[in-house]
């Protein structure tokens, strides 16, 4: 055999349910109930408004500069919803929906933009990590879940995110890498939006999918369209299955479209055309899926508005809650910038902290909760 | 001359270093059609074209590990880092070849590149978005780092910088991207790397500091003289390395007192070596420990409480009155 | 009690705390049927398997990115990273999320990771393979570091550090693994993570390092008796992060006069850093500045050189002297 | 199309030329005239006793560790004669003969090795990089030769190594994406020799070749018979001829065997059979390589025995240059550790070169070339 082509796996697929016109391939259609798919929509509805909302708070100046997730939430969705509570998620930044979902209260995604680490803290009982922000690192984090998940001979799964820029990192290729040689229970889902903030697909790769990477890890890759979110769920339903059983980790590319700038500090009329963009708000999967919804009986026009009502009273609420936070001495107390970083501060440390504290006690700033409970002497000696 | 501030004096220099020098080419993750998250690049690809302003995937390592390839086949890349709390992801290659190359060949090989890394804190940025940590950079050998302080001196250290036939870090104070303007001369200037500036005079005791740390350190030195009457002088760096010691003790050896002001956290920060310079150099000379006012050793806080973990004037004084009183 | 080396006391902590937690993994490049290119993971595939004992991928970001993981899903994790040189390749993993979980999650997510790295020269080794780079951790907030001196203490600190709630930096002195025997009970021994040992009385001088360079200094310190009838006192930092300025401190206010060794470069060293603390807090002690015998501000050269880069007891001796005669 | 499979590239190919019993496909064989595989052969055989000395050399204690290269030499070999002078060449670390063949002296591979930065200068008018110790990092070096290549529009290429286990590392990933997304001139071979150190290929990846990982990239692979030194030739010439015509780079694996062990301090016995290292000595690529010339009537029995001796005299003669460098007061000037790190040596440098020169005089240890020119003062006062 002087030359013949390598054979490659065959297990490199495209997959798609629900249409742009809502018109559902009966065949693949995921068994879900009326309930399950009640609970994606509202998830969803919440993430969309929630990022609405969001982006009017960051204009009013009540949080800082964020990334929004409109157009993201069929990918994050579709195959959150494939997991078990027990279960672990590794979000990177998009996956507004996926986390609300999980458990995580939206003041407490406020909060995270809003410039407080307590909104970096994952609820009691919710086996999510927070939002991360160096790109494609996470996916590390989740390997090493999986690998645990595996040396410890449990049935669990683990399901991580990434952009499509991020793909070019490093870091993606170790995840995969690791995961695979461990055959470690992890689904990575690419949210590929095509843009890394303003560099195109074509500039960042020379593939034409990032689902046939998998072919560099002996797993399976899957390309689904992004926003169908029965598709998404589809995907990620047979890829956590295999994962559970022992057959390892999957790569799913979720195709889809930011409808936002990259962050609120972006312009995005700098590098996409509003043609594409509004092609592309043709195609939101909100849409297609409330006619989806309505079309088997699910949820009609009313209940429709009547769920869109209630979410906007739960974001108000939401709201009024963070303003709370954010403006409660307690997380506004700067010293608390001390108090976590290790299980016990050690004296260097609380010598910094009694410095800061007496600078802010001159100043007149001291919380008061921090009050009287100064120590009298400076750690320094005049000899 | 023309009136402009740090973000436009940068964007000039990158603009005329690019049309001087067709060795030149300025590579980063949205330097090109985005014009660079802080616009730095701004009219960079329109003028000079994708072969010489290059957009790259995003991959820090893989910017600086192909500038390195570049700058040794000849051209002179000016990458940017889009944060500098990014550069991590760079480190083996900034430590173990950009800093290398021209020692282990004994001159035969050498890097001639520039890293941009927009560093710190106060523009209620994202997480990972503030970090300021010229250390990591101050202990490899091999490279050299400057940090400007204004529109004027921030255009002609770029330039030095990219005329430098070693690999220069250049730290960007974004705090200050925009907060000031100066005249900039029309003809290019440089700076010579390693020396620093006395920017204001006194006898009384000596303000040390760089970057967007120095306004904090006039302001306090301006208050010292109003409410105190206390005349401070001001060192700024320019350069962290190399460090330009003479400068520093010369004006120590006349105070007696000093204070070295920095972001970055404390333990083994910039100021350290400061005090040991100083300590090495002029001991006998010196009234009072020499105090740092810097970041604590704590990553700095999201923004909420940022303002409390920056170096301001108010902390600056009450240092120089402790180290006055001492 | 039984005598042995450095190696074979890191081997033996590796080997107890397997057995006595089941949280506990040993993982890295090599360290499972090659038992490790240092041989410190002797006997542990045998024994606990490949699930306990897991031979890597060729990655070291993929090593503590993993490991990272694998901490905050409640195991213990141990990981290798065959040379400190190549450490660099992880340094956003432990910059960006082993240091800073905790602190981000205020406590909910936690990181009990051991990082070892066999660091420093004096082995004849190839190229990238004689690093001392510990400023890069201690300016890393978040982190803690350790660094053994003899067979005793590497196991007792090792254990210490795999029981800590926190990702600690476990530098193993390669240089003398097998340079001596030490009595190691049979109990497990643990030693409190930032305290430092006074291991030498004196009242005329303090001799602060650590690690590889701890075997110079003592040596040092006996010719100055010896020669000289100088009685140095020596502190073994032990911890550099959280460092012990409390025995630094006391021992200096007793002396007056300092050296701090370390093989690292110099600036921005742990020295510097020791230097900035005696000044901020026993200045008026001090009958001398603080000296600082180091490597230098060059990358260690390859090894027909390197004996000149490292500090011995020979130039420890000399900058007691001049320190001594000030 | 709701479910399908991704078409994947074609272009990922094995290739095999000269069979493990000298039997050479006609078809494929490449049109190579006597002196070219004389000068082939010649180098590979150079490595080979060089390396063999050079382990003599290391037992004496008069080099260091090193990383043997027995088993390499079809692989650098075959890929390095399809240069030009003028392309580049960025090697790992067992890329011996094809460092010796470029131009490097072979006292100069002994000098790295025994520990003198000289050792690591390549010699003038060498287009080639150093010895690379950190694994997989000379990649992006070598993409970004290439992508200066591309923006100058030159017609040069450049070719570069690693190992299996470096494949893992993030670099690789990055080094060719990069390479792939500006069509850059590089070559990426990678020396299979299915460990790394102690690490079998099965525990490093889950994916049946390296060479498939092109497909990640866009870019043909493909997988030689590493021991075949006309396969590895002819993959190489036509990749370098695409590179500079502008189609782009290549990845391709060559499948061998390192005949020693990782370094001199490994024990190989630890991770492999004697079998399987019996067996792959059957598939020495120099035995091939000489019946085929001997077949060929290029270089028969006689003729191969001068040219072994020759090769031996070199070496002599070359140790012979190495141990003068290596002892020469010059190399061995501590202080040269200051004189190559910038172009100017800063002051502060200066200061620390002075006080280890003071330091050597007090010792009575000054080189004779560095003394009268010793600075009088400390640059420290004493007030
Ligand atoms: C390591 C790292 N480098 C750079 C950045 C700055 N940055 C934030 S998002 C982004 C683009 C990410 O693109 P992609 O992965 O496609 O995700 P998207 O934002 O499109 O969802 C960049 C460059 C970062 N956060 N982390
Ligand atoms: C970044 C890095 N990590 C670890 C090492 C130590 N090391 C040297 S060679 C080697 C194995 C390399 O395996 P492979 O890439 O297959 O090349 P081979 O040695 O088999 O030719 C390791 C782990 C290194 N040199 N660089
Ligand atoms: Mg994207
Ligand atoms: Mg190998």
């Amino acid at each position: 055999m002087p030359k013949k082509p390598i054979k490659l796996p065959e297990n490199i697929e495209y997959l798609s349910i629900l249409d742009e016109n809502a018109k559902v391939d009966k065949e693949l259609e995921p068994k879900l109930s009326a309930d399950d798919l009640k609970t994606m929509y509202r998830y969803m509805v919440l993430a969309r408004r929630g990022d609405e909302r969001m982006l009017n708070l960051q204009r009013q100046g009540r949080i800082g500069t964020f990334p929004q997730s409109s157009g993201h939430e069929a990918v994050s969705m579709g195959s959150v919803y494939a997991l078990e509570k027990s279960d672990w998620h590794v979000p990177a930044y998009r996956e507004f929906a996926g986390m609300l979902y999980r458990g995580w209260p939206l003041e407490t995604m406020f909060l995270y933009w809003g410039g407080f680490e307590e909104g970096a803290v994952p609820p009691e009982g919710v086996n999510d990590l927070p939002i991360c922000v160096p790109v494609g690192s996470q996916l590390l984090h989740a390997a090493g879940i999986g690998m645990a998940m595996r040396f410890k001979e449990e049935k669990k799964v683990v399901l991580t995110y990434f952009g499509d820029g991020s793909s070019s990192e490093g870091d993606f290729h170790e995840a995969l890498n690791f995961a695979s040689v461990f055959n470690a229970p992890v689904v990575f889902v690419c949210q590929n939006n095509q843009y890394a903030i303003s560099v195109p697909l074509a500039r960042q790769m020379k593939c034409e999918t990032i689902a046939q990477r998998a072919v560099s890890y002996g797993m399976p890759g899957v390309k689904v369209d992004g926003n169908d979110v029965l598709a998404m769920y589809a995907a990620t339903a047979a890829a956590v299955e295999r994962a559970r059983a022992g057959g390892g980790p999957t790569l799913i590319e979720g195709l889809t479209y930011r409808m936002t700038p990259h962050t609120t500090s972006d312009d995005p009329k700098r590098y996409r055309s509003e043609e594409e963009m509004k092609q592309w708000a043709n195609k939101d999967s909100l849409i297609r899926f409330a006619r989806y919804l309505e079309d088997k009986g699910v949820l009609d026009g009313d209940a429709r508005k009547k769920l869109h009502e209630e979410i906007d009273e739960e974001i108000k609420a939401a709201v009024k809650r963070f303003e709370e936070q954010a403006q409660s001495e307690e997380l506004l107390n700067p010293l608390r910038m001390f108090d976590y970083l290790y299980a016990d501060t050690p004296p260097d440390l609380d010598e910094q902290r009694e410095e800061l504290k007496r600078f802010l006690a001159k100043k007149g700033k001291l919380p008061a909760s921090e009050a009287g409970k100064e120590q009298a002497h400076t750690g320094r000696e005049r000899g | 001359m023309a009136e402009m501030n740090m973000a436009k004096a940068i964007n000039k220099a990158l603009y005329e270093a690019l049309e001087r020098d067709e060795r030149v080419v300025v590579l980063g993750e949205d330097v090109g059609a985005d014009e660079g998250v802080f616009r730095i690049t701004e009219g960079l690809l329109a003028k000079f074209g994708d072969k010489r302003v290059i957009d790259t995937p995003l991959a820090e390592s893989g910017i600086i590990g192909t500038s390195i390839g570049m700058a040794i086949y000849g051209l002179r890349p000016v990458a940017e880092i889009q944060f500098a709390g990014f550069d991590y992801y760079a480190f083996h290659q900034i430590e173990s070849h950009a800093s290398r190359f021209r020692n282990r060949t004994r001159g035969r090989v050498t890097v001639p590149m520039v890293m941009r890394f927009p560093y710190g804190g106060g523009i209620r940025a994202l997480e990972h978005h503030s970090e300021s940590r010229e250390t990591y950079y101050a202990h490899t050998p091999g490279l050299k780092i400057v940090v400007p302080s204004g529109p004027r001196n921030a255009r002609a250290l770029l330039h030095s910088a990219i005329q430098d036939p070693d690999p220069v870090v250049y730290y960007e104070p974004k705090a200050i991207y925009r907060a000031f303007k100066e005249e900039v001369p029309d003809t290019i200037e440089t700076l010579p790397i390693g020396r620093a500036q006395v920017v204001r005079e006194g006898r009384e005791i000596t303000l040390i500091s760089y970057g967007a740390s120095l306004r904090q350190v006039l302001e306090a030195a301006e208050m010292l003289e109003e409410e105190d009457g206390v005349k401070a002088e001001v060192v700024d760096l320019l350069s962290i390395v190399p460090m330009d010691t003479k400068t520093i003790v010369d004006s120590v050896r006349k105070t007696g007192r000093a204070v070295v002001v920095h972001e970055a956290p404390r333990n083994c920060g910039i100021a350290a070596e400061v005090v040991a310079r100083i300590n090495e150099h002029v001991f006998l000379y010196l009234e009072a420990p020499v105090a740092r006012v810097t970041g604590y050793d704590v990553p700095i806080p999201y923004f909420s409480k940022e303002k409390a973990y920056l170096p301001d004037a108010d902390r600056i004084l009450d240092a120089c009155r402790q180290t006055l009183s001492f």
